[in-house]
């Protein structure tokens, strides 16, 4: 997110970086191939995969039917048999289709077969909420697949991360699962020439601070940040911590920032019950109980079915103020109060 | 004049009449949704909307075959089955603006139409989502002893979906009173039929389940409306479930995002030719039964109807805030 | 689980117990019906409904093919109609292909209707390990339905809790999940004649204690009581509580026993990760993190698909041992030291 | 002796010695399978362990026309097609007694079997579930042009599911190397088939997808032979998938916990009439292919195979519990 002009960046999108990955996986590897409703001739149903049709034909670019837990299987398969696909599940919303694939096969061939059979797919799909696409095309389910022991559960925040998380998700040999947020596809800015592939096994600090961690993934990243800037303003400050992944989660850099901090706030567009941010919460609490100067918050989403209504929406979702005030009341005044759940 | 030649210019007369009112239906879904295109450019309509027109000959000849008593369960598409089974304009249009008065106080938009009083079970944005619930609302029919049917609108896209086949399967095994409509529109959003579907004749392969099953030509609603009568007449009788295969096709992109890409110019021009409405109203004109002031009164009353849906929906409160929580559960109280 | 030979008492099993539940419940009301895979001529796969296809027939007890999705989904509609259908899915493993029917049409169409359609289902399903059935059918995904609004999801532990919590589950206007599991099915006691329905909205106190609070379900209820039997012989007096409804979870009971013992040790079959025993671990940092001496301690099963091995199937899961450990360290020496996630 | 009668007479016994070689590999499952019941009661099998006893012939049958470089993908009931495919016995038996030597370590047990050198990839449990993994297998090898047959079983259950239903689809419309065996024995559970699928003729339903289907005789290892032989032949000549619904039958209950109430004790008694072993056996005494000495000396190879894999079995290690998290993900630094 830099924002120079400086040579070694160029300007692009959230998109065209996913894009410029998928395009340089092709070409790099040939048994990558990408497959799912539509990514071919329509392009990606959010325009990611556009014009990749073209340039490395129907094969590898694979419209498939209707039929999520099929090509979703099928994928797992050829994973089996030596590929490397990406499988593109329009969104997570969908995904619900295939998790028995997902959970019961993906995640599970290589331990119950005893070490014999690894599964090198990426899954990717889009989740959030956000764009006023009401209950069913607005969950952000991403928690409940990082609960699961087997696979990899990645979230890129950035431009730089959406362009280089694929080339070592694909290089892990197990499961990954890439979670691109609806809302950050448009979102543009400079790209540096030179950055290497992630490392998926750490999470970022986007901005350090002193006084409260904010942890935040995905789509959440922007409105941590810009409380981040807010809570400076005030005279508070947060670092803002990116998890990048979601499964396994790096306590070490979570855990040192608030071993500094002693405050954090974790923010995650799931429902609060049973959220990630839980699992993040518990987490501190187990291992940083005694550094720890007030009780962790989160700030979710309400436990309410999206609403299409455009004010309802953004009630239901984490914004920029409620991060703010969450992060006021762990370093205000003691006793700080938490929400009821 | 005979007795008889009465009767029969009566039941001309009749008939003539209902033409033009299933004419005056189309026509008005086909209004709606030009406004609603212009709405959503004027960022008053968000979210998904994906438009009807082109096949609105299905919904208003389906329709026909139902009584207030039966059951609809619909799509993301929905704008036209909605309109057709007597869901008010206004309340439609107030819920794409996302207003208390919506038919669904503004939570669902566009693809979230709900009215319970007509037994219009939704607006269904799971691409086969609604198959299973139709199979229930006919299960309990079949429970209960009751005469009414299910219709369940989908598309040929959701025939690749295994709760297609579930479904298909159940309701056969079971003999529900459900009437399948497939609105085959030879696309499931840029994906051809011939490269979704292994076969594509799916009358054919939805008979498969020993359904009775057959193809209709989805761009003549008089065709329909015979089918669907025929097919309800079938269910009502208890034969268990029919399956029909409208042959029909979008005119406008899947929804307001596409661009599409996907299909040849030429072919949407081919299919436009066959317009459900201009083909009607020529029908109508040969027969003498529509005339230019009938017409233009028509469009008076449609772009007056919609005219009031809009600004009432302007008008219309959104539901507050405060409320947002409301319905996750049933009000404390109501168990029955 | 009373002891004596009170004539008010009879002696009967879990399994037994539900089966009279539904017999209770399809004899009271004509529009309660029974479905799912083999309920009906083969009596349940796990014998539950042994008996109630002689005495109710096949309309309401219905036998459906191998098709969760589509009678799960149809017993969806049918509530929507009026009826009052039980649905049963022979384990939760295969929930997860009728996962996108409960949580986009059953949990959402209520709110998403705006009110106008409520969903009066009832889902009956096994759940959990401990029978050597291996990584596929294992699973204790009940924390996952938990995570959705609009649904009610409750674990019978006892034999009291199977025979009573049906009624009220028909009785709630909305969708009710119950998940029985299967280690309790042969569970054998006595049960009060006069017991009337049990109330949802709250967790029970299954032994009351000082030190420190055991928190379970299900399954893990057994294990936390002679964890707590162990812990009282070694002069440690601790609380169980019995959440019996999993969402919504009665803060008020588990964090008033937290309030009085200021520990807790969440006993939870899911895996670690993003369980259940997470969210209430957060909560209990949120709502009384001034009360609490110790960090919430969560014995969890470990994060593996299930080996078929019997030992390692038993390392996998939360043992009572496991469980006494957690609670020591919560009133030991302090610091007390979280157990890495 | 002319050239041709010899010719003819070697082509005989070479068939003879084949016949036997089925006839032996039946035999070996069945008396394994007759041995895990013993062990069963004992308590040294334990969890959910399914009989594919009177099933034989298909397994048997269909391995024929595979080569090693094919793939299986197999179900919950799969001791036959694993033992038929060529993994060891001594490797399931180990499995099922839950030890380190056994072919998924330990952690599968019975319905859990995997050999990755033998391109067995299990073993699923889920009903349905290993379809779209083999449609997967079979997509890589179309697309990498290797000359392979991916070959699943299932069951007439499955066929219900919505994953038959899109992998039919798929792998029709991708004209995928895949060969569907559906394992039609008339029961899914305690579920007759008329009580679970509309129309119950299979193989018809599945000529619906567009692919070359038939049904055969289950029960007839010759039969089974040949028709997986002229699928397979068909699908390497690149024809697509092709689905057989092989009409067999389980002697045995559904699984150790079944009681089997569900059917009546003479139906069984009828099939058993037709058992492959018994019926086949008859045939080769008849053909003089089979003698009393033979079948004994059979027998006690057999025997001997699997008393010294129970054996083995009882003295393997078990995994140390230390190593419970192994495999949970790959060993760091194997990436490809
Ligand atoms: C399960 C699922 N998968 C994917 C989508 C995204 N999607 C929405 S509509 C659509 C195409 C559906 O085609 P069809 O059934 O033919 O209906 P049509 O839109 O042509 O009316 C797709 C892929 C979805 N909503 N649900
Ligand atoms: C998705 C799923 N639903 C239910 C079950 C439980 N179950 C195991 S086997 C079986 C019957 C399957 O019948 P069929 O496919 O005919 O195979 P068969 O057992 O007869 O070989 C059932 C219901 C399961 N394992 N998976
Ligand atoms: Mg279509
Ligand atoms: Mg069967």
């Amino acid at each position: 997110m830099a924002t120079t002009g400086d040579p070694a960046e160029r300007k692009t999108t959230y998109r065209e970086a996913l894009r410029d990955a998928l395009r340089e996986a092709l070409a790099a590897d040939g048994r990558v191939f990408l497959m799912g409703e539509d990514v071919g001739r329509y392009g990606g149903c959010f325009g990611v995969s556009l014009g990749l049709l073209e340039e490395f034909g129907p094969e590898r670019i694979r419209d498939a039917p209707l039929s999520e837990s099929a090509f979703v299987g099928a994928g797992i398969g050829a994973a089996l048999a030596g590929m490397r696909p990406i499988v593109e599940i329009m969104t997570v919303n969908f995904s619900l289709l295939a998790l028995d694939q997902i959970l019961n096969n993906a995640a599970t061939l290589l331990h119950m077969s005893g070490g014999q059979l690894a599964v090198p797919i990426v899954i990717r799909m889009t989740t959030g909420a956000g764009r006023q696409l009401a209950a069913q095309h607005s969950h952000s389910l991403e928690g409940w697949y990082a609960h699961i022991p087997g696979v990899r559960v990645v979230a890129p925040a950035t431009i730089a991360d959406a362009r280089h998380m694929l080339a070592p998700a694909l290089a892990d040999p197990d499961p990954v699962l890439i979670f691109e947020h609806g809302g950050l596809y448009n979102a543009s800015g400079d790209l540096a020439a030179d950055a290497g592939p992630v490392d998926l096994d750490h999470a970022a600090i986007r901005r350090p601070g002193t006084d409260v961690t904010l942890i935040a993934y995905g789509g959440s990243l922007p409105k941590a940040m810009a409380a981040a800037d807010e809570l400076g303003s005030g005279g508070i400050s947060a670092e803002v911590v990116d998890l990048r992944t979601l499964r396994p989660l790096d306590d070490a850099t979570i855990g040192g920032s608030v071993a500094r901090t002693h405050r954090a706030v974790v923010v995650d567009e799931g429902w609060r019950s049973g959220s990630l941010a839980a699992e993040i919460s518990a987490r501190l609490t187990e291992q940083h109980f005694y550094d720890l100067d007030a009780p962790v918050e989160r700030v979710c989403s309400a436990e309410v079915p999206m609403p299409y209504a455009r004010r309802l929406e953004e009630a239901a979702l984490p914004q920029v103020a409620g991060i703010v005030a969450a992060a006021r009341r762990t370093v205000g005044a003691l006793p700080a109060v938490g929400e009821a759940g | 004049m005979s007795a008889t030649r009465a009767a029969r210019k009566s039941a001309a007369g009749r008939q003539a009449v209902h033409e033009l009112a299933l004419f005056g239906a189309m026509l008005r879904i086909r209004r709606f949704e030009e406004r609603c295109v212009e709405l959503y450019s004027a960022a008053r309509i968000r979210g998904f909307m994906h438009l009807y027109i082109g096949e609105e000959a299905v919904a208003v000849g389906v329709n026909e075959a139902l009584t207030d008593d039966d059951a609809v369960v619909s799509t993301y598409r929905e704008h036209g089955h909605a309109l057709a089974r007597g869901v008010p304009a206004d309340a439609i249009m107030a819920e794409m603006f996302g207003k208390e008065t919506g038919c669904s106080r503004g939570r669902g938009g566009s693809m979230h139409l709900f009215d319970a009083s007509r037994r219009f079970y939704g607006g269904n944005a799971i691409v086969g989502g609604g198959l299973p619930l139709a199979a229930g609302l006919a299960l309990a029919d079949r429970m209960t002893g009751k005469d009414r049917v299910t219709c369940c609108f989908f598309g040929d896209g959701a025939f690749a979906e295994g709760e297609f086949h579930e479904t298909a399967n159940l309701a056969a095994l079971w003999r529900l009173p459900l009437l399948f409509v497939c609105e085959n529109n030879l696309y499931a959003m840029g994906t051809a039929l011939e490269r979704h579907q292994a076969q594509t004749d799916l009358a054919m392969r939805a008979a498969s389940y020993g359904m009775v099953s057959w193809a209709v030509d989805g761009m003549d609603v008089l065709a329909v409306e015979d089918a669907a009568r025929r097919a309800a007449e079938g269910i009502r009788a208890g034969t268990g479930p029919h399956f029909l295969e409208m042959r029909t096709y979008r005119f406008r992109a899947h929804s307001m995002y596409d661009s599409d890409r996907y299909r040849e110019k030429a072919e949407i021009e081919r299919w436009k030719e066959r317009d459900p409405i201009d083909r009607f109203a020529q029908r109508l004109r040969e027969h003498a039964s529509l005339t230019d002031k009938a017409l233009a009164e028509l469009e008076k009353r449609v772009g007056a109807e919609i005219d009031a849906a809009v600004e009432t929906a302007e008008q219309a409160p959104e539901e507050p805030v405060a409320d947002l929580l409301r319905f996750v559960t049933s009000p404390v109280g109501e168990a029955s």
